[in-house]
């Protein structure tokens, strides 16, 4: 039974949001509750932007979440400002190409994915949130990849359908990352 | 005697209109003209039912039946005491020169200015006319917006239910030298209904009922 | 009886009751115009009036036609709210020189800045009338008023406001005209404007407002003969006359 | 069309529309944009009206200008901006006009805070402008239930014809949910509006729409008139929902988000074996003071919480007559409370009373 509380926190522009819609929107697909929430306001232009999403088969309660199963850390001061809500044995997905040199806390599960790197290697350095996803995605085993992929096809359409076949790459990519 | 015709004229909250309703009870005048343009509250209108049991046509500052509305109306009604000799009319004005600004639509209508008293009302306890000077003053702006001569006074000291005959005397005293300056009388001391043992010195004792304002104000 | 005939009447367009204007006043003439303006257009059965606050509040009781009182300086945003939900509706505003010069002076500019199809009559008499004559934004220099007791200065609150003139420069106005009704031919060419406005409207070709030049004799203390040739004398060369704006006709004066 | 997962501003939005709405009105302010910037792409796609109006004072005005000729007529703003929109709100329930107005909470006093907060409590249960009205005032907890409120919302205004508001935060307006457009609600029973004054005098006698009174016993007559609908709404239309409330030693008051919230700590608080109900009025006007009657005798403690400094308090006292010890636990400045706070609150309050 899925029921996973997840927050993801990076800087404006890195494709922090998205992530979260993604996922709320895969579980409506599935008809699985769920509930995205955002920091919004100044944050979200450059500073730190985060977003809690919540997918539960039964029913979703508080937007805020105060003990995340998980965390997605694309940049360092979020990796501060998150780490300690973690829950004990919850897993710590860590944007390693950002965050370096930084302590980490004991008792959880920690995943570290060069995400940047891994993106400009594919050739676009914005899909470092999918490489992230990837990784996500490999270990909770919350969605598939192809889940995801057909909410991207929902969404990209026109001109943006072109970009599907880079996230793809960038799931996987960042799927190897943690299962190699 | 008062003539025909008497304009009431004073500050606001001075007792204009309560002196005007007494005054034309009393005298069994004609008509009462509400002619208080200025201030929505307190005015004689409230009296309708009053004055009809009085046989006094009230001319009314606003629309009939229109009691809450501040919409100032002046009607062309108050010109017939004006041009009728046969009746005897009461005007009561709004507060300040501005109250007695409204005039000017009826003064063309005045045949004769010896049918016409235009009485001051006044208050030392009234910041405004508290002295010799102040009252001057007040009476010099009034005819300046008019164009008419004050005829005389009407000496309404009073603190409400506080008033004592030191107050009246003190009252009758300023006015007094008011009267010698402009020569010109005190036509009435007002002493309110509910103080009957006090007195007064100068001109004719008006026993003041309080119509308008409500008994417990 | 057959030699005789009704050479005039009043106007279908008003109740038959008695106006709330002091004599003198020049309402009453207005409020005629804009009667016999929808009756000769044959707007009357899809007019719908905004009375304002000010003098004219209470003339929802005037007009045989839908009424509706907005707030203080409200009535051209009232107005854009029945006319985009009505298109086919005639609307009109009647307001005041305090209502739409001071209160309401963003409604009335973005009014004529949306192009609203709609037509504000607003009646300009250099004070504010229904609250004791306070100084409006019309007031003229040295104009006395119970809050400009020694006359009103340019230091102390500037010069008076042009309205036809302001209205003129909104790129979305489409007829902007200043009259008077002092005397016949006046009311005449009043008229004459008032219909074009309201033409303007139901060929749907955008936003009208038709100034009026008038008195009030209480407030300014004077006689009604005194205080229409005060208007002539003071009000008409501080305001004059004239088309500001005709978008149709291409020229902007 | 089945669940969809939309934002909540674009949900209510979207719900107005599937409600009927005929014309929006309305002026940008955070956080409701994304509010009018999806009925500016869709209302006028389906032949209805949008306007972006010069100002919240003005947009409420062109509400009043439209409900008076019929329309089903909708805005939105956030606190400051219902702030300025008193003025208007006033005359439309003054007029006895139907109206939906929507208030997506922010931080106040003055300009505040663009985060979320439920500051405006008092000012939407208690009329808001001058005179004696009120409004009818719903506030959901979730987006399907914003949704299903604000599809109804138009049949309360028209049945009252008094204006109804949506009293959200700015946590409802920007979070994501499956909602479900498609739910029935509630149909009232509706006259056909004979009032309205849009001008077609073909087919109605001359109407006028006026909140102007000005003979003091027709005034006082249409504010009874006007009690007797409020008083229509405290006996017939008080709601809420009694959340755990069977075997509950101590319960939370709380509304919108925050009963969200509540939600959450009810069932950490099991985990300590504190069964916890939670009182959640959905009309916040009419308050629900039935609901109070219905609480299990062993509920002696009332632990109220929202985010605000306790302006709901009131109320509970006067449903409860004193009848209960009533505590409170309040984030600001739009701090959303944690709902492990909310747990410590419970269980302060149960230890103060059973020392």
């Amino acid at each position: 039974m899925i029921n996973e509380q997840l927050i993801i926190a990076g800087f404006g522009g890195q494709g922090v949001m998205l992530m979260g819609q993604l996922l709320s929107f895969a579980a409506t697909n599935k008809d699985i509750n769920t509930l995205w929430f955002p920091s919004y306001g100044p944050e979200t232009r450059g500073g730190t932007a985060n977003c809690s999403v919540t997918i539960s088969e039964e029913s979703v309660n508080s937007p805020v979440i105060s003990k995340p199963d998980s965390l997605i850390i694309m940049n360092k001061p979020s990796l501060a400002k998150f780490q300690d809500k973690l829950k004990k044995d919850g897993c710590l997905f860590i944007n390693t190409s950002l965050v370096k040199d930084v302590p980490i806390r004991d008792g959880v599960n920690v995943y570290k994915i060069p995400a940047n790197d891994i993106a400009s290697k594919l050739g676009n350095p914005k899909v470092a949130n999918m490489v992230m996803m990837g990784a996500y995605l490999a270990v909770t085993k919350v969605f598939s990849q192809e889940d995801i992929i057909e909410v991207l096809k929902e969404k990209f359409v026109g001109e943006k359908a072109s970009l599907i076949g880079i996230n793809q790459e960038a799931l996987n990519e960042g799927a190897k990352a943690v299962t190699l | 005697m008062r003539r025909r015709i008497t304009f009431i004229a004073g500050h606001y909250g001075s007792g204009k209109s309560e002196i005007s309703v007494n005054l034309a009870i009393q005298d069994k005048l004609n008509y009462l003209v509400d002619l208080d343009v200025v201030n929505p509250y307190f005015r004689s209108r409230a009296l309708k039912e009053l004055l009809d049991e009085h046989d006094i046509t009230l001319v009314e500052s606003t629309i009939e039946g229109k009691l809450n509305s501040d919409m100032p109306y002046v009607s062309g009604k108050g010109r017939f005491p004006l041009q009728h000799k046969e009746v005897t009319a009461i005007y009561d004005l709004g507060g300040t020169e501005n109250g007695t600004r409204v005039l000017h639509q009826f003064i063309e209508y005045i045949e004769d200015l010896k049918e016409v008293d235009f009485l001051c009302v006044v208050n030392i306890f009234r910041p405004e006319t508290a002295t010799t000077k102040d009252i001057l003053k007040t009476i010099m702006m009034y005819e300046a917006e008019t164009q008419l001569k004050i005829t005389g006074l009407i000496n309404n000291t009073n603190l409400m239910g506080e008033t004592t005959q030191e107050m009246i005397d003190e009252g009758e005293k300023v006015l007094q030298e008011v009267s010698k300056i402009l020569d010109i009388p005190v036509l009435y001391t007002v002493i309110e209904e509910t103080k009957q043992n006090l007195t007064c010195a100068f001109g004719e004792r008006l026993d003041l009922n309080r119509y308008v304002a409500k008994k417990w104000l | 009886m057959s030699n005789t005939k009704i050479v005039y009447e009043k106007s279908k367009a008003l109740e038959d009751v008695h106006l709330s204007y002091c004599p003198g006043c020049t309402h009453g003439v207005i409020h005629k115009l804009v009667a016999e303006s929808l009756v000769e257009l044959d707007i009357l059965d899809r007019a719908v009036g905004i009375s304002s606050v000010g003098c004219s509040a209470l003339n929802y009781d005037f007009f045989t036609c839908d009424m509706q009182q907005a707030a203080h300086g409200r009535a051209p945003a009232v107005a854009t709210g029945i006319k985009r939900f009505k298109p086919d509706s005639i609307v009109f505003t009647y307001q005041g020189d305090g209502d739409l010069g001071s209160i309401g002076i963003a409604e009335a500019i973005h009014a004529a800045h949306r192009g609203e199809n709609m037509t504000i009559v607003f009646v300009n008499n250099a004070i504010y009338g229904m609250t004791g004559g306070q100084m409006a934004p019309t007031t003229l220099i040295g104009q006395k008023t119970t809050t400009s007791p020694e006359g009103r200065t340019e230091a102390q609150a500037g010069l008076p406001l042009r309205i036809a003139e302001l209205m003129a420069t909104i790129p979305g106005a489409t007829y902007i005209e200043r009259v008077s009704v002092h005397d016949p031919k006046h009311v005449m060419k009043a008229k004459k404007a008032l219909k074009k406005a309201f033409e303007i409207q139901k060929n749907k070709q955008g936003f009208s407002l038709i100034e009026f030049i008038s008195t009030c004799p209480v407030n300014w203390g004077m006689t009604p003969k005194k205080a229409v040739d005060w208007a002539v004398d003071n009000m008409i060369p501080y305001f004059p006359l004239g088309v500001y704006k005709d978008k149709l006709a291409g020229e902007n004066k | 069309m089945g669940k969809v997962l939309m934002k909540g501003n674009e949900a209510m939005a979207l719900a107005a529309i599937k409600g009927g709405c005929d014309a929006f009105f309305g002026y940008p302010i955070t956080p409701q944009n994304e509010l009018p910037e999806y009925l500016s792409k869709h209302m006028q796609a389906n032949g209805r009206v949008f306007v972006q109006s010069e100002s919240e004072v003005a947009a409420i005005n062109m509400v009043y200008g439209a409900a008076g000729a019929g329309a089903r007529v909708l805005t939105s703003s956030s606190s400051p901006g219902i702030a300025l929109k008193q003025e208007g709100i006033t005359y439309i329930a003054g007029a006895e006009l139907p109206a939906v107005i929507i208030n997506v909470m922010r931080g106040g006093p003055g300009l505040g805070g663009i985060q979320p907060s439920q500051g405006d409590y008092k000012q939407i249960t208690r009329g808001g402008g001058n005179g004696d009205y009120y409004l009818y005032s719903l506030a959901p907890e979730s987006l399907q239930e914003a949704v299903d409120l604000i599809k109804e919302s138009f049949e309360i205004a028209d049945y009252y014809r008094n204006p109804v508001m949506i009293a959200v935060d700015g946590l409802i307006g920007q979070m994501m949910e499956p909602v479900d457009f498609d739910h029935e609600v509630k149909k009232w029973d509706l006259k056909p509006k004979d009032w309205v004054a849009d001008g077609d005098r073909k087919s109605h006698p001359k109407n006028i729409i006026n909140s102007l009174y000005l003979d003091p016993t027709d005034l006082e007559n249409h504010n009874l008139k006007l009690k007797k609908k409020y008083d229509d709404m405290k006996a017939n239309h008080q709601r809420y929902e009694m959340i755990n409330m069977e075997n509950a030693e101590i319960a939370i008051v709380a509304f919108g988000s925050t009963s969200r919230i509540a939600r959450t700590a009810i069932q950490l608080l099991k985990e300590q074996g504190v069964n916890c109900g939670i009182l959640r009025p959905i009309t916040i006007y009419p308050f629900p003071e039935k609901a109070f009657k219905e609480l299990p005798k062993e509920v002696k403690d009332l632990v109220v919480v929202e985010m605000n400094t306790g302006q709901m308090i009131d109320d509970v006292k006067i449903a409860t007559m004193g009848t209960h010890n009533i505590h409170f636990y309040g984030r600001v400045g739009g701090i959303v409370p944690e709902a492990e706070e909310i747990v410590d609150a419970v269980l302060k309050a149960r230890g103060e009373s059973n020392e």
